[in-house]
């Protein structure tokens, strides 16, 4: 896969087809790659990286590059190209001004799963797609992969590229048959004070770093309400138990209907709250009422949020649904 | 030096709890470990250490500074601050304990920040050396010892005992309180203990990363230099790292209004952030680059500067395993350094 | 409890003077009636209205006042448009003072002065202006060269034409930007109008306005000879603290707001262009 | 704050919209129907105005409960208004819920500008149902309670 991805690259910059490459670049360690933008062979040649440790999604960064001098080349995953085409219909990219190239993706290894197994010291990692050999600093060991993946892969919604100019490997397929939901439902099927209880334990946590905001692809307003001094709620910090609800909820409510389900924000936060849970919750509840929808799969349906019937559900709906009093 | 067996440690949190509040770093849910307040039952926890650094108990993510009532044109000022209540912080790693003396310099400077003071007069930080450091860690490249901490005092976990040794006159308060449960020893297992950590230590991936370009050069040549463009490129302006670091002590200071009065706070702030500058007229750093730039220059400059060549980090780690994009403070180091 | 800076004090507001259609000169004094604290020329306040912000402010009156301390605030933004509304009587907050200050009485003693004023750059500009007044005998000449958008807009004209033009020993330069009907003063930008003046290189300068202006004037200033030494200014940047801890006013490793705000150029050289 | 379980009070707000509810809740009070006083009505131009957010804030500034009432639906003054607004409301009454908050706190009712006695009827039951479920708890702001 890296040979191949770097031979594209690589002929496309030469041909002239593009002027830079968005991809990811060598860390430290095999797990810390960081997106980086590459304007010549030699950068390319010298750091650039396709492998199972490059979980982060390069479709935001779209927004700022799409608009400079010159095509740039971008290599997307299977749910980044959701995430792109949901940005592509909210007309935040400028598609002409972008080369995409699709790029199989089996499932992402988080080094943050793997030293949560206990595992420590990682210095290096190598993965056959199968397995993954650990390298730490007490010695190596073999983690399988499907154990090594975060919540974002492990629970893999497509691998199949919705938007791409070329594909490199086979295109995959949509996987209904994810368990996605599962925790959601889990957590439905509380009662009303174990969610209570559930909800407050995680967000009390929260150190308002803007970390899931800002990586969100869904969040591309140029100005968010919780930047605005005016709002009241430009807090730096949650002073309280409700300023760090009213974040999450209404972070999760501005992407409702638009949420792709790449699940970075989870992946990003530094305090490891299942964000991904909220937004479950809201494309779980779009698909019951108002029947199943995936954000970013296409470029011309209406959002379930700016789109209406004239016999949809009445809110009154909620009082009826399952978790005791 | 003192020791306890490990069998006694439960009694040993349970002295010092009688005492006053006793805080130390234990497994949550999620299998990460924050600084908890001790209850019988709660077990010290394994991990190297904290997601969030110890400098929550000294500079918290809020303080309520004052409120004040308004009626009509006149303003009344509620000073509501209270002397901190004693406590005892355990199992602080030795980087987090150097990040207090860096957090003293800000904010013990004249004038002394008096919400901080208090905490710190009344907080006891009872350090735990490392043994098993991981990867991110280079504390060393800071001259930190990780098996030999500072702080009021410092403990050494070996299998059978709890090894404890005062440092400070608070410090030799503390082992006061609990001199009960300890007996006096000599340092031979610290001291193998010690020895074998530093044997890892030395082999530490960053052990030897070179900060002599940050000393050898000028402010200016660092600041002008075309590097931060291609370093800063991927930063998503989130405020982990600021919010994650034992050093970062930027803040901001806002009102709330409640309805029947003002509360005045300080919160964490990060230079991170695209409003941190912003004035009603003017921003002096508009750019993502010039943000970017002022967090590392400030660690890696500025406070050296300021401080008799001291840089503003302790190499914990923390930024490295948490930034959402993988850059950090090694990246920058390395990548001016490579020039060389 | 050891006091605690951030924790402001009262003062209230005692005279409120329209001095152009945007500023504003706010007398304040504490509750007891009394001045609130002491200050040196240039250095300034954290002035609040709880609820609606915290701004740092030049005091523009000369300590050599001993009853109140005065504010000429130019309304840009949300704290100051509050400001603009207040009647007299009004408490707001204020804490201080901040700052280095001008050094009147070290590099200023005994030096012919040249000062240089841009628009509201006059406010902090003023309290030295005064203090020299004062204190004649320490001081050589004083010429004082300001300009302004407009007629209107030339902050304390009053003060000007009616106390300071009439001094001995102080020449005053006024000049606008555009004519205007019922001026017949100098009509021209300043940097323009210093060089048309040259104004002997022997004097020490101090200079505020607007970046443009400074950076114009500055220029000028070489040009005659001047060397960036003998040249002081005074600079604002957000802050949040004014105690150098919040971490936000920094230029390089100075923060405007303890190792400022009156800076020299020649220390201005040494760092970032971040301001 | 000194909650006696007898004669406890909520504090409701009710968002109605300014061509049919607000209008009902006029005709309310000009018939003389009553409804309690603990309801506070904010007039808002259409149910679609309804912002998220507002349902937060007003349980930040002391609510005890919110609730929302618009033209029915098809009758929207701005046509379709209220089929959004019913949309946006359904997702974050099921998100409140799914957090532990209390469900029936939150309400939307379509009232129409004849429907003066549905309104106050509406009021009144709503006002039962958060009497009986007590002071709002797990979406409060302590600092925005009243000092008493």
């Amino acid at each position: 896969m890296q040979e191949q991805t770097v031979k594209r690259a690589l002929e496309l910059l030469a041909d002239g087809t593009v002027n830079r490459v968005l991809g990811w670049k060598t860390g430290e360690f095999a797990y810390d790659t960081t997106p980086a933008v590459f304007t010549s062979a030699e950068e390319v040649e010298k750091s650039f990286i396709y492998n199972d440790f490059c979980g982060p999604n390069l479709s935001k960064y779209l927004i700022k590059e799409s608009r400079k001098e010159g095509k740039i080349l971008v290599f997307l995953k299977p749910c980044d190209t959701y995430s792109f085409n949901q940005l592509c219909k909210e007309h935040r990219l400028i598609r002409e001004n972008i080369y995409v190239i699709g790029v199989p993706c089996t499932g992402k290894v988080s080094a943050e799963k793997i030293k949560s197994s206990g595992i420590k010291g990682i210095t290096g990692m190598e993965s056959d797609g199968e397995n993954v050999t650990v390298h730490t600093l007490y010695g190596d060991s073999t983690v399988k992969k499907s154990d090594a993946m975060g919540a974002k892969c492990s629970t893999c919604k497509s691998k199949k590229h919705v938007a791409f100019d070329e594909l490199i490997g086979e295109d995959g397929e949509v996987n209904n048959d994810n368990a996605r939901f599962e925790m959601v439902e889990k957590l439905e099927a509380m009662s009303a004070d174990e969610r209570y209880e559930f909800w407050r334990g995680e967000l009390s946590k929260c150190i308002r770093c803007n970390a899931c905001r800002n990586v969100c692809p869904a969040c591309s307003c140029e100005n968010c309400v919780f930047d605005n001094p005016e709002s009241g709620i430009q807090q730096r910090a949650a002073v309280n138990s409700f300023e760090e609800n009213m974040f999450h909820l209404i972070r999760a409510f501005h992407v409702a209907g638009r949420c792709t389900d790449c699940g970075e924000c989870s992946r990003v936060c530094p305090q490891n709250i299942p964000l991904h849970l909220l937004n479950r919750k809201y494309i779980k509840d779009i698909n019951e009422f108002y029947g199943d929808y995936q954000a970013g799969a296409d470029l011309d349906t209406r959002p379930p949020l700016n789109a209406y019937t004239f016999d949809d559900c009445e809110p009154s709906i909620v009082y009826k649904k399952g978790g005791n009093e | 030096m003192f020791r306890l067996p490990v069998s006694k440690m439960d009694e040993f949190f349970g002295a010092i709890a009688a005492a006053q509040t006793l805080y130390l770093p234990a497994d949550g849910k999620d299998g990460k470990a924050s600084y908890v307040k001790w209850e019988s039952g709660i077990a010290l926890s394994k991990a190297l250490n904290t997601v969030r650094s110890a400098k929550d108990f000294f500079f918290p993510q809020t303080t309520n500074l004052c409120d004040f009532n308004v009626n009509g044109k006149n303003i009344e000022i509620i000073d509501n601050r209270t002397e901190s209540e004693d406590f005892v912080v355990f199992g602080v790693r030795a980087c987090d304990a150097r990040s207090f003396t860096i957090l003293d310099k800000v904010f013990l400077a004249e004038p002394v920040d008096s919400y901080y003071a208090t905490r710190r007069e009344h907080g006891t930080v009872i350090t735990m050396a490392c043994t098993a450091p991981e990867e991110n860690c280079f504390c060393n490249v800071f001259g930190i010892d990780a098996a030999n901490p500072e702080g009021d005092a410092a403990c050494w976990l070996t299998e059978n005992y709890l090894y404890i040794n005062p440092i400070t006159e608070k410090g030799r308060k503390f082992i006061e309180t609990v001199k009960g449960l300890l007996e006096e020893c000599d340092s031979a297992e610290v001291d193998a203990q010690k020895a074998a950590t530093k044997e890892i230590l030395d082999r530490l991936p960053f052990a030897n990363v070179n900060t002599d370009y940050f000393r050898k050069n000028t402010l200016l040549d660092i600041f002008n230099s075309d590097k931060w463009a291609k370093l800063s490129e991927s930063c998503l302006a989130c405020g982990t790292c600021t919010f994650v670091c034992p050093t970062c002590q930027c803040y901001d200071i806002k009102d709330y209004d409640t309805g029947h009065g003002v509360k005045r706070y300080r919160t964490w702030d990060s230079c991170m952030y695209s409003d941190f500058t912003k004035m009603a007229a003017a921003n002096s750093r508009t750019t993502q680059l010039q943000r970017f730039r002022q967090r590392f220059m400030h660690k890696l400059v500025y406070f050296p500067d300021n401080n008799e060549g001291e840089f503003g980090c302790v190499g914990c780690g923390r930024c490295l395993s948490r930034c959402p994009i993988s850059m950090n403070i090694i990246k920058v180091i390395k990548n001016f350094g490579e020039e060389e | 409890m050891r006091s605690e800076t951030l924790i402001p004090r009262i003062g209230v507001v005692t005279d409120i003077r329209q001095d152009t259609p945007d500023v504003k000169t706010f007398r304040v004094v504490g509750t007891d009636g009394n001045k609130l604290f002491e200050h040196i020329p240039g250095q300034c306040a954290m002035l609040s209205i709880p609820g609606v912000g915290e701004g740092m402010f030049s005091i523009t009156s000369s300590p050599t006042n001993r009853e109140f301390m005065e504010f000429s605030i130019k309304k840009c933004g949300c704290l100051t448009s509050w400001l603009h509304m207040m009647d007299v009587g009004q408490q707001i907050t204020v804490r201080g003072p901040y700052g280095n200050g001008f050094p009147v009485e070290s590099d200023f003693k005994g030096k012919n002065l040249l000062f240089i004023a841009g628009g509201i750059g006059l406010a902090p500009l003023r309290s030295v202006i005064n203090y020299v007044r004062d204190n004649r005998a320490n001081y050589g000449s004083v010429q004082i060269i300001y300009g302004s958008r407009s007629m209107d807009d030339l902050v304390d004209y009053k003060e000007i034409i009616d106390e300071w033009m009439k001094d001995d020993g102080i020449e005053v330069n006024l000049t606008i930007d555009r004519e205007q009907e019922g001026w017949d003063g100098h009509v021209g930008f300043v940097p323009n109008y210093v060089k048309e003046l040259n104004p002997d290189v022997s004097k020490t300068v101090v200079m505020c306005g607007p970046p443009i202006m400074i950076k114009f004037t500055l220029a000028g200033l070489k040009e005659l000879g001047f060397i960036e030494t003998q040249v002081f200014t005074t600079m604002e940047l957000r802050m949040k603290c004014a105690i150098g801890k919040c971490g936000r006013c920094n230029i390089g490793n100075k923060y405007v707001c303890k190792d400022g705000p009156v800076f020299r150029f020649d220390q201005l050289d040494l760092l970032p262009n971040e301001y | 704050m000194q909650v006696n379980e007898n004669n406890f009070r909520p504090k409701i707000v009710a968002f109605c919209c300014n061509w049919c509810s607000y209008a009902g809740a006029d005709l309310a009070g000009t018939n003389r129907l009553n409804y309690p006083a603990d309801v506070k009505i904010i007039r808002v131009p259409c149910s679609c105005r309804v912002n998220p957010m507002f349902i937060l804030r007003a349980f930040q500034r002391g609510a005890d409960g919110v609730i929302m009432c618009g033209c029915h639906p098809g009758d929207c003054h701005y046509t379709s208004g209220n089929y959004f607004a019913r949309r946006r409301m359904t997702l974050l009454f099921s998100m409140l819920d799914y957090m532990g908050i209390e469900r029936e706190r939150t309400r939307v009712e379509w009232v129409s500008a004849a429907e003066g006695a549905k309104f106050a009827a509406t009021m009144n039951e709503f006002v039962e149902t958060v009497t009986a479920l007590g002071e709002n708890k797990r979406l409060e702001d302590l600092r925005c309670k009243s000092k008493q």
